[in-house]
């Protein structure tokens, strides 16, 4: 623990050692790094890349003809996400690296300006993750009432065919973007220390750059309307990628930076997970929703260089003018397709499992009952996660590669609904002669098992080839990882803010109102993608700004639902806005009465979350057993005295002492 | 999740030894009670379901990968219920049976509660055999009826066994199909007809971007790549229209890429055939000979995405006549 | 907080408006009931001007004012003759898919080519087909033949009969009311791969509805 | 947003006790460990991404466009990219060797030499991109060996700023660490962490070279 508090020398706790610091060259606090100079960087570097691509590629043949010059939108891009992070603040550090610095003391940031701030303390990201995906969210939210609403006549077009699957495309990317970061990149990011007892992440400041480069990626995907949208829907498929307007570019790129984040913070709470458990929390007493993360973790690592490997092939031949994607000059159309969906099936477990996680992590405490089968239920989401490599074909039953290999795609994706299955063995285990108590989240964790209980069924409906061929790129697909992915994450989500914004922000949200939300997203949810198994069924492809005139009933009770639901939002953002601004209401420090070790700290947690490593005695899962240990020792007791760390490797104070003082370095571990 | 019925069905009824130091009596109830609601609800709800609404599910039996793919989602349907069911009588009973505000004893905690070996193994056992069950079932209807009606690529391995088949070309481009019948001599039109009770290929096939061949109601789907045929068979059994859709996004008129075709007896057939043979045969002597694949050019009517000096186009027939601008 | 909502729902308002923008609608339903319409459309190579000066486009000449409007939105009556006349600014070359040589849909079958009627092009031979003009839900399709890619053709919008030109005129009854798209099947977008990118992707370019009121 | 979110900060000071500074001294050279097989991992992946395309477009060979008359990238240059690369490897590999054995100053020499040579190492495959014989969207090799100039240019610009880093940082620590054995001895927490650090950045080095030999047979041999 490299933190040291300048502010506090000299305080005589035994064992405390007071060090010398270099004074800290605080500046006025607008003129350090905020959000407010990334947008400034951003600007710059846009305009800077875009300048320096007129110049070295304006005069080919491809922009003078097209009017449009890739290489300038993509280098604008580009470097405009490098101006973003170094107006934030995230290139100081690589850059002093490079002449050897040490990293500087970071001092705990206080006041809402840290919420703008490139900082190393994961529940300041955490909470920035938060306001991210919502943003995300919402965004994506009302392209896609935007979608509904064109679908709401099968053939009177409020948008233009262009603008809707701009459109289409746009809200597609977007959601798929916060998805695979809506429940691991707040709340993974926010809990995970806390859970597993540490005092900080492996990488804190890798884990502010994801956070960070992933708000740069909103950005970037919604310049993509600026420059004309593109029209390969979140897919991408090639060689249509390769003809389409400068959006595509944004696509390509916005992925890209999207990607880089999802590796950061996939790679920073992997070391955590791995490192930094406390003293006593060995594997099996690794709360579960730690192993959801760390399966995603697993995902996040190895599955997304393969999207990065694809978008960086889809860049050069739209701007390098190489042929990976185009058949008649040696590419292939297939590859986009084969590299994309390595990448995009574990991407879909990249966004399940943390659901999962979060739900069977909730569910003892509001059933006050022990989770059942909880080393079946970590197996199973590291079984998920190595499956999912081998099931990305599923996706290409129809578009003629590899036919002998269809038996086998059809078997492995049917095998990863074992495991995935092992969330109802758990669930209804759980349930099983409990106590339930129906406050918000319960009621989100139960909406939840019913809604994925549709979307993972239809998911064994779309791995049978045969039915396959009628249902798949139909509207029966698109219920279907809808129910997933909204009925399965975000549910999940919305039931871990209910859950834990009482110890994010140390408001209670507001109960009627939590409960209305719940009761209005669960209908109308069900109201809105219901239907649209029909519509498929009934041979509606996805993505059509048109429709067969039968359909209209359907697509309609599915577009009206639809606006409703984007309603039952906004009781959300109400309901945050009241309980956490407007009317906050102190929340006790653990009001669910949860035994898990992040629920034993106090409220607002302190930045340093642990006064003293807890030592862990147990999972966090022993309800209903009266005379069980606490879930740890908090930790008066020294960790020599422990058994956990021995004397000769315990740094004693003298060593800590700076050898020369005028030397500008700090001899304490350094943070990374 | 495939499984959740059988299996929370199975926990319940193993629920009971599951407290053997406790009175089994009141523990065994609950079991008992559920699995029998969920025999019950099951034992009505698969039947009426498959006497009911089965015979009606789309696409329908125009043909036999149709009539085969409806069979399969049947069949998925049939066990899918049970399960369904069973989670959800699971867990509409523990919401009204253990509800906190009715009281009742406080949950146990301890080993049993947290892991009952013989509920986890039973569960997983049964989701096993069941997955397996589903993905030998599915492969068989994969090969049985002609590959399902999916897009097998170049070399088939799943073929109609009858020894007449009439191939038929679809060529998707931004944005509509074409249709060729390499049989009466390569005629490309814009309606499909296909005769009834012929085993029927479509070779598909695009010049520019991927689309996706959909003739809904005969049970058909397969992509158009650039320069690949892409083989998928059935055979038609019922006379009407069926409609054929693009069902991969290609672009701004994707939506509006349809068109309605016929299933025909088979001397209609014959009679239409050479029909159109003779009204397009002004035009048919100016397209390219027929070939089962098309060398698309990335280049548009007036040249240019790659630049004109580079010549790998020389090697291979462009659809239609070579362009100016490609060198 | 207040100043943050503000701003939210005067992006959303600005966004939607920009989405919900399409092209104007040329009005050719004005016309005396029962009376066949003449519509004219014309291809320019290169539209001229901003925002992009090198697509080619379509543009639609309004009736009551004769003025050439930059777009490919029109309005014809329901079940009436429609007359088509299509001057072709632009040059052609020979067809990917000579599917599209042929005129289909039209009465007759056929159109004039500067007065003279036919079926089939040739694209092979000549100067190429330059554009087409086709309602595939109609099965309409008239290959509108090319200029000599050599003569000084017209290279801004709107052009003027003093540039070199093929006349093209062909006659369709209109259907029942409704929207339907029409679009040109040649791979005229230069510079985009497989030539279908920018214009041939863009409402208002070469791509739009013939809306039919009753 | 305003205070009332960040309102209370008047928490008591940390106070860490010399145990819990070596237990999580301990996890951060667990983590550096761990991150940097974890980064091989993800480099891997994407250079097996790269890898697929190759031999995809090769087993394709669309439109006999896999490469025709086949035609490489320049050999000379390739070859001198790929030795570069080994060379620094190896270099790096034997420098680390003598840090371990306490001698920092050949070590010191050998990184700084690695760094040179990976620098030339991309300017000769910059130089090489500008030299080709083909152009970039003629053949499907055409294409992967775009793509690999890209990715190498890359691959060798992260070696080289991991190892420059360690390099300052060592030049930096000297001093510190000069009563305690030196960087390749002393146990204080710095130096710990510089040698794990450092013990990573050999392992990536070692990926470099097999990426490079690799991908030199891909391209140049095969």
């Amino acid at each position: 623990m490299a933190i040291d508090i300048t502010e506090t020398p000299g305080t005589d706790f035994p064992g405390e050692t007071p060090i010398h610091q270099p004074a800290m060259r605080r500046g006025s606090e607008w003129l350090r790094p905020h959000m407010g100079w990334a947008v400034v960087g951003a600007v710059v570097g846009y305009l800077l890349g875009h300048w320096f691509g007129n110049i070295i590629y304006g005069q080919n043949t491809v922009p003078q003809n097209t009017g449009q010059n890739n290489v300038a939108i993509v280098l604008g891009l580009a470097f405009g996400v490098a101006g973003w992070l170094a107006g934030i603040g995230a290139l100081t550090y690589p850059l002093a690296k490079l002449v050897g610095r040490e990293p500087p003391p970071p001092v705990p940031e206080t006041g809402w300006m840290r919420y703008f701030r490139y900082t190393e303390d994961h529940k300041v990201v955490g909470m920035q993750y938060l306001i991210g995906v919502l943003t995300f969210l919402f965004t994506g939210g009302l392209l896609a009432m935007a979608i509904r609403t064109q679908l709401l006549s099968p053939t009177t077009h409020v948008f233009g065919p262009d603008t809707y699957i701009a459109i289409v495309g746009e809200h597609g990317t977007i959601m798929m973007m916060m998805a695979t970061s809506a429940v691991v990149g707040p709340l993974g990011n926010w809990l995970t220390p806390l859970m597993i007892g540490s005092r900080r992440m492996a990488f804190p400041r890798l884990e502010s750059f994801s956070f960070w480069i992933f708000s740069a990626g909103y950005l970037v995907i919604l310049s993509a309307l600026a420059f004309g949208g593109f029209p390969t829907g979140w897919t991408g498929y090639a060689p249509l990628q390769t003809q389409a307007s400068g959006g595509m570019d944004s696509y390509l790129v916005g992925f890209a930076v999207i990607g880089i984040g999802m590796i950061a913070a996939g790679f920073n709470l992997a070391c955590t997970i791995i490192n930094y458990r406390a003293p006593g929390m060995t594997w099996s007493r690794v709360p579960i929703f730690v192993w959801a993360v760390l399966a995603t973790c697993a995902l996040l690592t190895l599955a997304t260089p393969s999207l990065l490997a694809a978008g960086y092939f889809g860049i050069l031949d739209r701007t390098a003018q190489t042929a990976f994607f185009v058949t008649e000059h040696g590419g292939s159309s297939f590859l986009w397709q084969n590299l994309f969906w390595f990448f995009g099936h574990p991407e879909v477990y990249i966004m399940a499992l943390p659901g999962f996680g979060l739900v069977m992590e909730m569910l003892p405490v509001f059933t006050r009952k022990p989770l059942f089968a909880y080393r079946v239920a970590a197996a199973g989401m590291i079984g998920v996660a190595l499956l999912s490599f081998f099931v990305w074909q599923h996706h290409l039953f129809q578009s003629g590669i590899n036919p002998d290999m269809r038996p086998l795609f059809m078997l492995t994706t049917e095998l990863i609904s074992i495991p995935t299955g092992f969330l109802f063995l758990v669930t209804l285990g759980t349930l099983w002669k409990a106590k339930i108590r129906f406050d918000a989240p319960m009621l989100f964790i139960l909406g939840m098992m019913f809604n994925f209980l549709i979307g993972g069924i239809t998911g064994v409906f779309l791995s049978d080839v045969p039915v396959d061929v009628t249902v798949h790129g139909s509207f029966f697909v698109m219920a279907h990882f809808h129910y997933t992915i909204m009925g399965g994450l975000i549910f999940a989500l919305f039931g871990g803010l209910y859950f834990y914004l009482p110890k994010m922000t140390g408001k209670t949200m507001n109960r009627k109102l939590s409960i209305w939300h719940f009761w209005t997203f669960f209908i109308f949810f069900n109201l809105t993608f219901f239907p649209l198994f029909l519509v498929g069924l009934l041979g509606q492809p996805r993505r059509v700004f048109e429709y067969a005139p039968n359909l209209q009933t359907l697509n309609d009770i599915s577009s009206v639902s639809a606006f409703l639901l984007g309603a039952s939002f906004l009781i959300f953002i109400v309901n945050f806005v009241w309980s956490q601004w407007i009317n906050p209401t102190k929340s006790p420090d653990n009001p669910w009465n949860s035994l898990g070790l992040e629920w034993q700290t106090p409220t607002p947690v302190p930045w340093y979350n642990f006064e003293r490593i807890p030592v862990v005695n147990s999972d966090p899962y022993h309800y209903g057993e009266p005379g069980a240990l606490p879930v740890a020792d908090l930790g008066r007791e020294p960790l020599v005295t422990a058994g956990v760390v021995s004397k000769e490797e315990a740094v004693q104070p003298g060593e800590l002492e700076s050898p020369d003082d005028t030397d500008d370095f700090d001899p304490r571990p350094p943070i990374l | 999740m495939s499984v959740a019925a059988e299996g929370g069905a199975v926990s319940e009824g193993s629920g009971a030894p599951q407290g053997t130091d406790e009175p089994p009596r009141k523990e065994a109830s609950h079991g008992w009670r559920l699995f029998a609601i969920w025999l019950v609800l099951s034992a009505i709800v698969d039947p009426l379901y498959y006497i009911f609404a089965g015979p009606h599910i789309p696409p329908g039996r125009m043909s036999s990968t149709a009539g085969g793919a409806v069979f399969d989602f049947n069949i998925l349907i049939v066990l899918a219920i049970p399960v369904m069911i069973g989670v959800w009588v699971y867990m509409a009973y523990a919401i009204i049976q253990w509800r906190a505000s009715k009281g009742g004893p406080e949950p146990e905690g301890g080993p049993l509660a947290a892991n009952n070996f013989k509920i986890q193994t039973s569960w997983i056992t049964i989701t096993t055999v069941l997955v397996l069950f589903l993905a030998g079932f599915g492969t068989y209807e994969l090969v049985q009826p002609e590959g399902a009606g999916g897009g097998q690529g170049p070399n088939p391995i799943w073929t109609p066994t009858s020894n007449t088949v009439l191939p038929i070309q679809v060529i998707g481009q931004q944005w509509k199909f074409t249709y060729r019948y390499p049989t009466f001599g390569g005629f490309e039109t814009t309606q499909l007809v296909v005769p009834q009770g012929v085993s029927i290929a479509f070779h598909v096939t695009s010049l520019d971007v991927i689309h996706d061949f959909w003739a809904y109601q005969l049970g058909v789907k397969a992509d158009a790549n650039p320069n690949q045929d892409n083989v998928a068979f059935t055979t038609p059994y019922q006379l009407g229209s069926f409609v054929v859709r693009c069902d991969e996004l290609c672009g701004i008129w994707h939506g509006a890429m349809y068109n309605n075709g016929a299933v025909v007896t088979k001397d209609q057939f014959e009679v239409w055939a050479q029909t159109t043979e003779k009204a397009l045969a002004a035009n048919t002597k100016l397209l390219p000979p027929f070939a089962y694949t098309y060398t698309p050019d990335a280049n548009g009517a007036d040249g240019g995405y790659y630049p004109d000096n580079v010549d790998p186009y020389s090697k291979v027939e462009t659809y239609g006549a070579t362009q100016p601008g490609s060198g | 907080m207040v100043g943050f909502f503000v701003v939210a729902v005067v992006v959303i308002v600005v966004l939607v408006i920009g989405f919900t923008k399409q092209p104007p609608t040329v009005d050719y339903s004005n016309a005396q009931s029962g009376q066949p319409v003449d519509v004219t459309l014309q291809t320019v190579g290169a539209y001229g001007s901003a925002p992009h000066p090198t697509w080619v486009s379509y543009l639609i000449k309004d009736p009551s004012t004769g003025q050439w409007v930059h777009t490919s939105y029109f309005q014809v009556p329901a079940h009436t003759r429609v007359n088509m006349t299509i001057i072709q600014y632009d040059s052609g070359s020979p067809l990917r898919n000579q599917q599209i040589g042929m005129v289909t849909g039209t009465a007759g079958k056929v159109a004039l080519l500067n007065g003279k009627p036919f079926h089939v092009y040739n694209s092979n031979a000549g100067n190429g087909v330059g554009h087409t003009f086709s309602i595939p839900t109609l099965g309409i399709n008239v290959p509108l033949v090319g200029n000599n890619a050599n003569a000084n053709l017209c290279s801004a919008a709107p052009c003027t009969e003093k540039s070199p030109h093929n006349v093209l005129k062909f006659s369709f009854t209109s259907p029942g009311s409704g929207s339907y798209p029409w679009q040109c099947f040649v791979p005229c977008g230069l510079g985009f791969l497989y030539g279908n990118g920018g214009p041939m992707q863009t409402n208002g370019y070469m791509a739009g509805f013939m809306k039919v009121v009753a | 947003m305003n205070d009332r979110l960040a309102a209370d900060e008047s928490f008591p000071a940390l106070k860490e006790t010399p145990e819990e500074i070596a237990y999580e001294l301990r996890a951060q050279e667990g983590a550096l460990w761990t991150g940097s097989r974890l980064l091989i991992g993800i480099w891997a992946f994407g250079a097996a991404g790269l890898a697929f395309a190759y031999f995809y477009l090769r087993s394709a060979n669309n439109e006999q466009l896999w490469r025709p008359d086949g035609i490489t990238a320049p050999t000379g240059l390739g070859a001198a990219i790929f030795v570069t690369s080994v060379a620094c490897a190896l270099l790096i590999a034997y420098g680390n060797r003598r840090f371990r054995s306490g001698v920092t100053l050949d070590w010191q020499v050998a990184g700084w030499l690695t760094v040179f040579g990976a620098l030339v190492a991309v300017g000769l495959q910059i130089y090489q991109l500008t030299d080709l014989p083909f152009f970039p969207g003629s053949s499907g090799y055409a294409s992967c060996f775009i793509g690999w100039a890209g990715f190498n240019i890359a691959t060798l610009l992260v070696g080289a700023y991991w190892l420059e880093t360690l390099l300052a940082r060592e030049l930096r620590l000297r001093r510190a660490v000069a009563e305690d054995g030196g960087a390749p001895r002393s146990a204080l927490p710095a130096a710990r962490l510089f040698r794990a650090n450092l013990e990573g950045a050999t392992y990536f080095w070692g990926f470099i070279a097999l990426l490079a030999l690799f991908f030199w047979a891909l391209f140049y041999v095969l």
